[in-house]
């Protein structure tokens, strides 16, 4: 399944704004982080840092399925105020 | 109620307050955050703000809810786009009955936008570009 | 530096603001106090305040003074004479280069000036005339 | 030796904005609350809970002597902000 995953900040600059991302059949949460670092070994300790949000929430659970037509972000440390 | 803004716009600090007066309240509390020049030895020049915004505007409608809840009124508003140094880039109201509650929650609010709103700082100091920690 | 001002012209809270920023500072903390309609179920017509003022400005300064030398800056202005709901009584801005700072130093000054500074109330409430307690 | 004192508040109000009092010889802080609620027996109570102050400072020591140049106010429980 393809989903396509906004980026922001520092990850934003490297990767661009939106990437797009193979998962396996029936994808969790848990499955994004560590796609993308194997698609961007680069950028794997930005990754490891961001959180991950699906329809503009922060995942709380891990085992969250997602779907393709789920909007789907990775939030670097955030530094607004 | 309350109002909760993301916009380039610079912020009108003014208007912001005023829509924090009202006769059921007697203390107001405000928090604006201002572009500082210097930050230990690192001198900056100019911030360039982004957000994710529709996230940003939900989030910060998750923060103001409860503390509108408890009867007092918030406002909060968030600047994107590139600030001088002294722009204004965030206001944080909160008007209550008593002044504690006011300080207790207005500090809340600036300390949990600081952690839960997707919103980031670019800086551009005289040395480097330095995305906010 | 600090600006300390006891008058009984309606408080200008903008042009107070603005005394407040600074490159040197990122943080500003404002508390302004209203004429609330409602304490329990005394409801406030007007209030007219009252002050001893030489002793009141000297007493303020006492009070800024420590914050400043801390690298603050303090504004504060406390009006006297007659009042309508939603006037501004009194304002109380620190700036400071960090957050926590200007919060803690502004309640402090609030706190402060309602115990220790010359000033009084006296409300004229619908059921009675009231001097502040 | 007579000394003026100011009045605020509701003492002002049922006083005037200053009485005149005669003290002791030799008078210090601790003489002027005592000798103003001998002379106003009706508002001991709200010169009971006013503070003393001396040439616009609160008055910390209660064997301060007092001169009749000074300027000595009583301050009732203030009330601003």
């Amino acid at each position: 399944m393809q989903v396509t995953i906004k980026l922001f900040a520092m990850l934003g600059e490297q990767l661009g704004a939106t990437v797009k991302l193979d998962l396996p059949a029936a994808p969790t949460a848990a499955d994004i982080k560590p796609a993308l670092q194997t698609a961007y070994p680069a950028v794997r300790q930005l990754l490891a840092t961001a959180r991950l949000a699906v329809n503009q929430e922060f995942v709380e659970d891990d085992a969250q399925p997602i779907s393709a037509t789920d909007e789907i972000a990775l939030i670097p440390p955030v530094s607004g105020g | 109620m309350y109002y909760l803004k993301i916009s380039p716009t610079p912020l009108d600090v003014h208007a912001l307050y005023e829509k924090l007066k009202d006769p059921q309240y007697g203390g107001i509390v405000t928090f604006v955050g201002t572009v500082r020049q210097w930050t230990g030895d690192i001198e900056t020049q100019t911030i360039d703000y982004s957000a994710y915004p529709e996230m940003a505007e939900k989030q910060l409608n998750k923060l103001a809810a409860p503390i509108e809840a408890k009867g007092a009124r918030v406002v909060i508003a968030h600047r994107v786009g590139h600030l001088d140094l002294t722009d204004e880039a965030v206001f944080v109201g909160v008007a209550a009955a008593h002044r504690a509650e006011a300080f207790e929650w207005c500090q809340y609010l600036i300390d949990t936008l600081k952690t839960e709103v997707p919103i980031w700082k670019r800086e551009t100091d005289t040395d480097a570009v330095r995305w906010g920690d």
